[in-house]
């Protein structure tokens, strides 16, 4: 019951935001995300497993169910683990920074403009929080609603195409993991004779498929999943969508959105298909590599900003990618907190763009730029929120990047943390080159907007309703987010804590099945592998 | 058949009770397919609008036909309410539809259907 | 105070004096070296400790504070220098507690911690979590280390206050949190008890050098060069990383006790993946510590960095945080032994590279014009020399340079920015001269004199007890081409002597002439003292003075201490806390016993003449070419240009080497070129072939049945009613009858 | 009756009706007339030869059919719209009287109300106020030549087929003798006798009106219910329960006490239907409401004008400066 209150009050404020009329709509959008992160705080005080040994729903997702076609198995099961719970609480509280962010920026449309982020908002929530595949789906895929429309509405010159491509590529993908989806229920139901659609029955039952068919269901899936991560060469629909998207549309897109494929990846990918993830890790592990430097050296020769920031979420989430398929806790947990890491640091980022271009109408960094000088606190926070991006120590996205690499690293065949991995350090090795590339592409835009000379646009003039600097509502956005950055990178044991039983949980039948992945290989390549070792320890 | 007997004895009217012959039925139907057929004919080729309108009213007329059709052969009077309820989408789809050509005549004073083409999607 | 430190300590551990090193260890330690016990978590004894840590930070946070209020007096420089000062209070009481040979933990709070019990693995508890909290590791090398950090923070902060003077306000503020910042970062690098957190420091040390050589973040140049500063250094910390990787990898923790006593246990890593053995590890840390330690090839944004202000120069970029490279490797030193032992040349490659930049960066200083760039390109050799030192397995020699070297480069930098200041922020050696007829100069003058003759390593002085020990160590340990490379760094030596005193005598010297700088006026400068004709140079305050005296006071007591190290106990105590702590390499590596020769002697009692006599040449050059004559100079000069054959080399030296130009014609262009390359596929042809190609897919199919959609109503109507007629027809034809 | 000869006269009606379509000739038009008519008899001929050889044939059915037919035909052929109205009243009547045929009285007069009285009436009053003066001199262009004749009449004859073949041919076609096609005639008797069981007013009338053939009875009487039921139908008889001073008598109901047809379908109206009764209402208020709306002359007003015009005060501008101060 908890949980669907928590799915109505956004829904509940769109009705108060219709009514309440074009003034008031932020204000009453303000409030309701601002009920909705109460709630959500409530919740998360609530929730009983955040030290938990083993992992558990809760409330349990039976007890919450609300059957709709119970002859087909169809029911609506609300449930969080602690992912699911922590990335709710991602959502929750960009969201009134969202409404801030937009407080002046949307001039025309105003009401539907906070409805569609409501309703934005809902749908993600509702991904995250359930538990079955008819309800999983259907929020992941009403969640390019209202993203299309704040896209096509509000967003820049480019906005047709950047919102048609949004929705139908993402869209396509996601057909496919319906595809693969329905496969494993009809599956389902032929072998047991009853119809489910529970992600917990699905989950257990899809193991036992053969081989083959986890590969193509791995690949039904990947091909929904990864369109919404982006994973290489799946990402184009983003530097658009971030670059054409209103402020909010943008933060929204790269902190939640985002997270979507990579949590479709750990909940659906990762215990479904165990056999065919350890055949195909590699694999996908190459692209995510490849996304890391690709993207990395794209940024660097960006001149718009936001085009810049959005490819550097396709470098970032190859970060995350990386670390979910290393199959040990170490890139598991530590994939999860890049979820977190990444949704505050680029969504900051996002927001603070969004400030400056309210101000200078332009995102080009030959136009505009040395604004240290003229907006102090504005530069104060770009550049926490940069260096939080960068992956410095003390600040959240460290403590994810550096478990992603070290848990890639560690995926060895033979490594001692009981968790053998099919990566391994070159593939770390390779990855770990984005963060100098990453320092490159964030510091080049931190140099060109933030320092040196003044460069303001030639036909600029001081906005009326904007202060130079920022005002108390932006900063108001802004301090939450940057100060959530220094927490998560100086107390990131809870979260780690927290999600321990779920990595152990999820990776159960890991160690196993790379073990015997590794025997059915090649037998001289095996014989090959074990001399260099014996070599090495032997001398 | 004996049951049949004793009632119309009984009664000496009430031919109600006789089932529909074959013949009838087929006949009823086929003429309803037929109207049926020429009143899509005339939608797809008349051009006037008023008279595709007309022509739609030719393919309710069908199709109530077979409904009365059926609804006496199943001896239930069901049949006969669908046909009132035909006859009411019938008179709606009159309103509006003559108002929308009305509508629609204002704009370009013809009432030639391939005037309208926004459809159009290139 | 610190004499009196080691006092307290002396009596712990028993000392062979001298430099032979020819102290007892126990034999038969697999590597050769003794790592100290297991530590000591120690809360109540150790509870001030963390407030080493906390003091910055929370100067920190108050001079943010401050900013955002407007402050615009001295608060947050009196603010940072209080807590600098409480800091090496702390530290020095915090060491005086400390046994060398017992290293204590002292944990503030957790940071990183996972575990798992699951997995199929049968290994021990060390895999089955990764722990790295924020925790204190105090012994000798982390106190030794932190002392001089603190204290030469303190002093700088305090030099700082009256050198940023012009900023007060928000760049006030902003430099005094920068600066804490900075030796919050230090403090965590040097104390952090775990590899992560001497990562965090690193990186944070980075992010400060990033934030104080940007501090005029509307020149271009400065933004350039800190950039420069933070990615290069990012180089380095790939190698770092992945040496934390691969130490986790193969010993399965990152806690400097755990790992130092598995290597004690002769542990040569699980040995996990092939071609990745454990005696890579140091070749990774390697690659950091160059990076962070401008050590080649990494060592092209120290100059740059020269475009901070001068104090920053001094405390980050000549005394503390480019040391941290040689605590790196000193602190990790026994991956370096086992490497050398298991037969890696890990130690040889880092002393080659030390003592080769030790004598390219001293090339190139001799050539420059820019005061503080001749610094930078001297730090770059000195710290060479640390290197080198480490490589040739003296860590007492490396780790006793790198404090001598702190206080005499500081010194110098000090100097040098005392001289920008008061002279329109001129740096060009050829537009000053004689300024120390000026009035008021008189204490930079002799202060830098002994900078100068302390970066010389004249006789006697602290630079030359230091500089012979990693000299002379080259000609004992055993290991490829040492002796050259000792010779190539006595030959470095004499050339330290020329460029120093080449400076010295060219700014101090000769007649008195000087004018502003009118393109390097800094931009938080106002620009009173900007024209030629009424331009006066202000000599430096008290506290600038105060400072210099006091660093120049603390060099001259290095030296001495040496000199009577027994009585003082100044260098055993040095030796003392570095051979207890995991830099002790405990010089088994050399053969035991019969030392090898030095043109017949003792090599450390030849080294002492050959150094003196090449660092008195090269003084008695510069003396020659820039003050007596500096006629010859430019006669020198003209030579060298007159001539094809050799014209090359000066140009060469005066432009670096070309490296710069190298880096950017193979590295950043090429990389430049792959974005903008890889940029253009990204559109072309992975969004535009691969997603819009596919999009386009279905349009082309739909294009074949366009003239269906005409627009015609009628027409959409027939498609209808034509799809209706087939639907009954297949119910009709299929359902009902079952055949067509 | 095979299904190709089916089809063949199928072929052989839309080519028939694609002759009557065009306009040039009148010989055409009477071939077209002559191969539909022939077509359509051909069908109808073939289809009373499949019957018993003793069955009726039903005459009036095929008359009425045949002038259902020819008047669409004309209808959807006609250059004259209003002709093409008229003809539609041919088609109206024409079905009236099949209606009327089938035992479904109530509607055969309802069709002719509603449709020949009042929806033609309005396709006649548009006409003639969408018919531009210039079509006095002639037919409009429109009207005379029909659009893609051949791709329509491929479709309508197309789907004529399968229908026919479905209805005539499929499994016998539509057969009300085949077992279980029809309900037992007790049962459909039981289900009428059931109706009046509903109609309590009419019931009592009833017994009064047989109580009042019989002079024994008194004039009051009370019909009893056993489980709410009044009536008892045993298979052949109707009978009802009716104590009269305290003395039960079973009468038994005569025929013409059977509920009308008109009745039936009342009954079935509001007893089976109600909620689609009312969204039926629902469908012609809506209509009504539409078709005024759309008549109406449209003028477009702003927000702000529609405000003032409802008396409100119109949106200002000025929102911009509640959070938009006090940044340091």
């Amino acid at each position: 019951m908890q949980l669907w209150i928590l799915l109505l009050i956004p829904l509940v404020t769109c009705i108060g935001v219709g009514f309440g009329g074009e003034r008031n709509a932020r204000a009453i959008a303000l409030g309701g995300s601002l009920v909705t992160l109460a709630w959500a705080a409530v919740l998360a005080m609530q929730f009983p497993h955040w030290q938990a040994e083993q992992w558990a729903y809760w409330p349990a997702p039976e007890d919450n169910a609300f059957p709709v076609l119970p002859g087909l198995g169809i029911a609506l099961e609300l449930g969080v683990d602690s992912v699911s719970l922590l990335l709710v609480l991602l959502n929750v509280i960009l969201m009134p920074c969202c409404v801030l962010g937009s407080w002046v920026a949307i001039k025309e449309r105003r009401r539907e403009f906070y409805i569609w982020l409501l309703v934005l908002s809902t749908c993600v929530m509702g991904v995250f929080v359930a538990r079955d595949v008819i309800s999983f789906y259907t929020f992941f895929e009403a969640s390019l609603v209202p993203g299309f429309f704040m896209l096509a509405i509000y967003g820049g010159p480019d906005r047709r195409e950047a919102s048609f491509k949004f929705f139908i590529y993402t869209f396509v993908g996601s057909l496919f993991m319906l595809l693969g989806l329905a496969y494993v229920a009809w599956q389902h139901a032929q072998q047991t004779g009853d119809w489910s659609f529970a992600i917990s029955d699905l989950t257990a039952f899809a193991p036992t498929l053969s081989a083959g068919e986890q590969g193509w269901i791995l690949l039904a899936l990947m091909a929904g999943l990864a369109v919404k991560v982006p994973l290489f060469p799946l990402h184009t629909w983003l530097p658009l969508a971030h670059n054409q998207a209103p402020t909010a549309g943008s933060v929204n897109f790269a902190a939640v959105i985002l997270k979507l494929g990579l949590y479709g990846l750990y909940v659906f990918i990762l215990p479904m298909v165990p056999e065919a993830v350890v055949t195909w890790a590699p694999t996908i592990a190459v692209l995510a590599v490849i996304g890391i430097v690709y993207a990395a050296l794209i940024c660097w020769v960006q001149t718009d900003v936001k085009k810049l920031i959005a490819y550097s979420s396709v470098s970032h989430m190859g970060f995350a990618v990386l670390g979910l398929i290393a199959l040990n806790p170490l890139g598991l947990q530590g994939s999860v907190f890049y979820m977190l890491s990444h949704g505050f640091a680029t969504g900051g980022l996002f927001l603070c763009i969004g400030m400056m271009y309210e101000r200078y109408h332009t995102k080009d960094l030959r136009e505009v730029g040395g604004l240290a000088f003229k907006m102090p606190v504005w530069s104060f926070f770009f550049i926490v929120l940069v260096f939080a991006s960068v992956g410095l120590p003390g600040l959240n996205g460290f403590v994810s990047e550096f478990l992603c690499l070290i848990g890639t690293f560690t995926a060895v065949p033979d490594a001692k943390t009981g968790y053998p991995g099919v990566l391994g350090p070159w593939f770390a090795a390779i990855a770990a080159t984005g963060m100098i590339l990453g320092a490159m592409y964030l510091l080049y835009m931190t140099g060109k907007l933030c320092f040196g000379p003044l460069r303001e646009p030639a036909d600029h003039h001081e906005s009326e309703e904007l202060p130079k600097d920022l005002s108390l509502r932006e900063i108001a956005a802004l301090a939450p987010i940057a100060l959530i950055c220094l927490i998560f990178g100086v107390m990131p044991w809870p979260i780690l804590h927290a999600v321990e039983p779920v990595a152990e949980e999820v990776l159960k039948p890991y160690p196993a099945l790379v073990e015997s992945h590794f025997e059915q290989m090649d037998a001289t390549a095996k014989v090959s592998l074990l001399s260099d070792t014996t070599l090495e320890g032997s001398r | 058949m004996n049951d049949v007997a004793v009632s119309l004895t009984q009664a000496g009217e009430a031919s109600t009770m006789v089932p529909i012959t074959t013949g009838t039925i087929q006949i009823v139907l086929l003429v309803s397919a037929v109207m049926f057929a020429i009143g899509m004919v005339g939608f797809l080729t008349r051009r006037n609008m008023i008279l595709m309108f007309l022509c739609t009213e030719l393919m309710f007329q069908a199709s109530a036909i077979a409904m009365i059709a059926f609804g006496r052969m199943h001896m239930n009077p069901e049949g006969q309410v669908f046909v009132i309820f035909i006859l009411t989408v019938a008179a709606a789809e009159a309103a509006l539809a003559l108002g929308l050509v009305v509508l629609l005549y204002r704009r370009k004073p013809t009432l030639d259907a391939e005037a309208w083409s926004e459809l159009k999607e290139c | 105070m610190l004499s009196a430190i080691a006092h307290t300590t002396l009596a712990t551990v028993a000392m062979a004096g001298g430099g032979d090193g020819s102290h007892g260890l126990p034999a038969g330690e697999p590597f050769g070296f003794q790592v100290p016990i297991a530590p000591v978590v120690d809360e109540q004894s150790f509870a001030l400790a963390a407030w080493m840590i906390w003091l910055p930070v929370i100067s920190a946070v108050l001079c943010g504070i401050y900013a955002a209020l407007g402050v615009k007096s001295r608060l947050p420089a009196w603010t940072t220098v209080a807590a600098l000062a409480g800091s090496f209070v702390i530290a020095a009481i915090t060491v005086s507690k400390l046994d060398f040979a017992k290293p204590v933990v002292v944990h503030l709070f957790d940071w990183i911690d996972l575990s798992w019990s699951s997995g199929s693995g049968t290994a021990d508890d060390k895999w089955h979590g990764l722990r790295a909290n924020f925790a204190l590791y105090l012994d000798g090398l982390s106190a030794y280390w932190i002392l001089f950090v603190t204290f030469l923070g303190t002093m700088i902060a305090f030099y700082a206050s009256e050198y940023m003077e012009e900023d007060k306000g928000t760049g006030y503020c902003r430099f005094f949190a920068g600066v804490s910042i900075f030796l919050f970062a230090m403090t965590a690098l040097v104390l952090g008890e775990n590899l992560i957190m001497l990562y965090l420091g690193w990186e944070g040390v980075g992010l400060a050098s990033y934030l104080l050589i940007g501090y005029y973040y509307k020149k271009p140049a400065a933004v350039a060069a800190a950039k420069k500063a933070f990615i290069m250094n990012r180089i380095g910390d790939l190698g770092l990383a992945l040496g934390i990787y691969l130490i986790w990898l193969e010993y399965g923790s990152l806690e400097y006790g755990a790992l130092f006593q598995a290597l004690q246990a002769g542990d040569t890593g699980a040995g996990q993946y092939d071609g990745w053995a454990a005696t890579l590890i140091p070749w990774c840390l390697m690659l950091g510590a160059f990076g962070k330690s401008a050590q080649f090839p990494l060592y092209v944004w120290l100059p740059d960095a020269m475009e901070g202000p001068t104090p920053v120069s001094a405390l980050i970029h000549a005394a503390t945080m480019v040391t941290a490279g040689i605590y790196l490797i000193a602190r990790t030193m026994p991956f370096f032994l086992m490497n050398k032992a298991l037969g890696g040349h890990a130690l040889e490659a880092v002393a080659w590279i030390g003592g080769l930049t030790a004598l390219l960066a001293a090339t190139i200083a001799m050539a420059q014009y820019d005061i503080k760039r001749v610094m930078a390109y001297s730090t770059v050799s000195q710290l060479g020399y640390m290197f080198m030192g480490l490589g040739l397995a003296t860590s007492f020699g490396a780790c006793y340079h790198v404090l001598t070297h702190a206080f005499f480069k500081a010194l110098l930098f000090l100097c040098c920015g005392a001289v920008m200041h008061g002279f329109g922020g001129q740096l060009d050696l050829r537009k000053l001269g004689g300024i120390r007829r000026v009035p008021g100069w008189g204490v930079v003058c002799w202060t830098m004199l002994i900078g100068s003759l302390w970066l010389s390593g004249v006789p006697g002085s602290a630079g030359y007890f230091s500089k012979d020990e990693i000299l002379s160590q080259a000609f004992i340990t055993e290991g490829a081409g040492f002796r050259l490379l000792g010779w190539i760094g006595i030959i470095t030596a004499g050339l330290t002597a020329y460029y120093t005193f080449r400076v010295w005598f060219r700014v101090f010297t000769g007649p008195t002439h000087y004018k502003p700088d009118e393109a390097h006026g800094h931009a938080g400068h106002d620009d009173d003292h900007g024209a030629d004709h009424d331009f006066h140079p202000h000599a430096p305050g008290l506290r600038i003075n105060l400072v210099l005296t006091i660093l120049s006071l603390g060099a001259l007591w290095l030296a001495v201490g040496y000199f009577v190290g027994d009585v003082w106990g100044t260098q055993t105590w040095i030796k003392n806390a570095i051979e207890n702590s995991s830099a002790g390499t405990g010089l088994q590596l050399m053969p035991a016993g019969e030392h090898p020769t030095l043109l017949g002697f003792d090599p450390h009692t030849a080294m002492y003449f050959i150094s003196g006599t090449f660092g008195l040449v090269g003084l008695a050059i510069a003396w020659w070419l820039h003050c007596a004559n500096r006629k010859a100079a430019d006669d020198l000069r003209g030579w060298f240009n007159g001539r094809a054959w050799i014209a090359w080399l000066p140009r060469a030296m005066e432009h670096k080497w070309y490296v710069d130009e190298i880096y950017i014609a193979t590295i950043r262009f090429p990389l430049w070129i792959a974005g903008q390359a890889l940029y253009m596929f990204d559109r072309i042809f992975v969004d535009g072939i691969g997603v819009n190609g596919t999009a386009r897919l279905p349009k082309i199919a739909a294009s074949l049945f366009q003239p269906l959609y005409n627009g015609k109503l009628q027409g959409y109507a027939t498609s209808m009613a034509g799809g209706l007629a087939l639907v009954i027809a297949w119910i009709v034809w299929v359902w009902m009858r079952g055949s067509v | 009756m095979t299904p190709s000869i089916l089809y063949i006269a199928c072929v052989v009606g839309a080519i028939g009706l694609y002759l009557i379509m065009r306009p040039h000739r009148k010989a055409t038009r009477i071939v077209g007339t002559i191969a539909g008519a022939g077509a359509v008899a051909f069908i109808m001929v073939k289809v009373l030869e499949g019957l018993a050889a003793d069955a009726a044939v039903p005459i009036l059915e095929v008359v009425f059919g045949l002038a259902a037919i020819a008047g669409a035909a004309r209808m959807v052929t006609h250059p004259r719209p209003v002709f093409a109205a008229i003809y539609f009243v041919v088609v109206v009547v024409s079905s009236a009287g099949m209606f009327l045929l089938m035992d479904a009285e109530f509607m055969a007069f309802s069709l002719i109300i509603v449709y020949a009285g009042a929806i033609l009436i309005t396709y006649l009053f548009v006409l003639m106020l969408a018919q531009d003066a210039t079509s006095t001199a002639g037919e409009a262009l429109y009207d005379r030549i029909p659009r893609e004749p051949l791709a329509a009449l491929v479709v309508g004859f197309v789907l004529l087929a399968v229908l026919s073949d479905a209805f005539l041919l499929v499994d016998g076609g539509v057969r009300p003798d085949a077992p279980g096609m029809t309900p037992s005639l007790s049962s459909v008797e039981e289900d009428r006798w059931m109706v009046l069981d509903g109609l309590p007013i009419q019931l009592e009338e009833t017994v009064a009106e047989i109580l009042a053939t019989d002079s024994t009875a008194a004039a009051e009487f009370t019909i009893e219910r056993i489980d709410g039921r009044a009536i008892r139908f045993d298979g052949t008889h109707a009978s009802v329960d009716v104590k009269i001073a305290d003395e039960s008598r079973n009468l038994v109901l005569p025929v013409s006490a059977m509920p009308t047809n008109a009745q039936l379908v009342g009954w079935s109206l509001v007893a089976t239907f109600p909620v689609s009764l009312e969204v039926a209402g629902v469908i012609l208020l809506m209509a009504m409401f539409g078709a005024v709306v759309l008549a109406r002359r449209q003028i477009d007003l702003g927000e702000d004008e529609l405000r003032v015009a409802a008396g409100m005060t119109p949106l200002l501008e000025d929102e911009e400066s509640e959070f938009a101060g006090g940044s340091s």
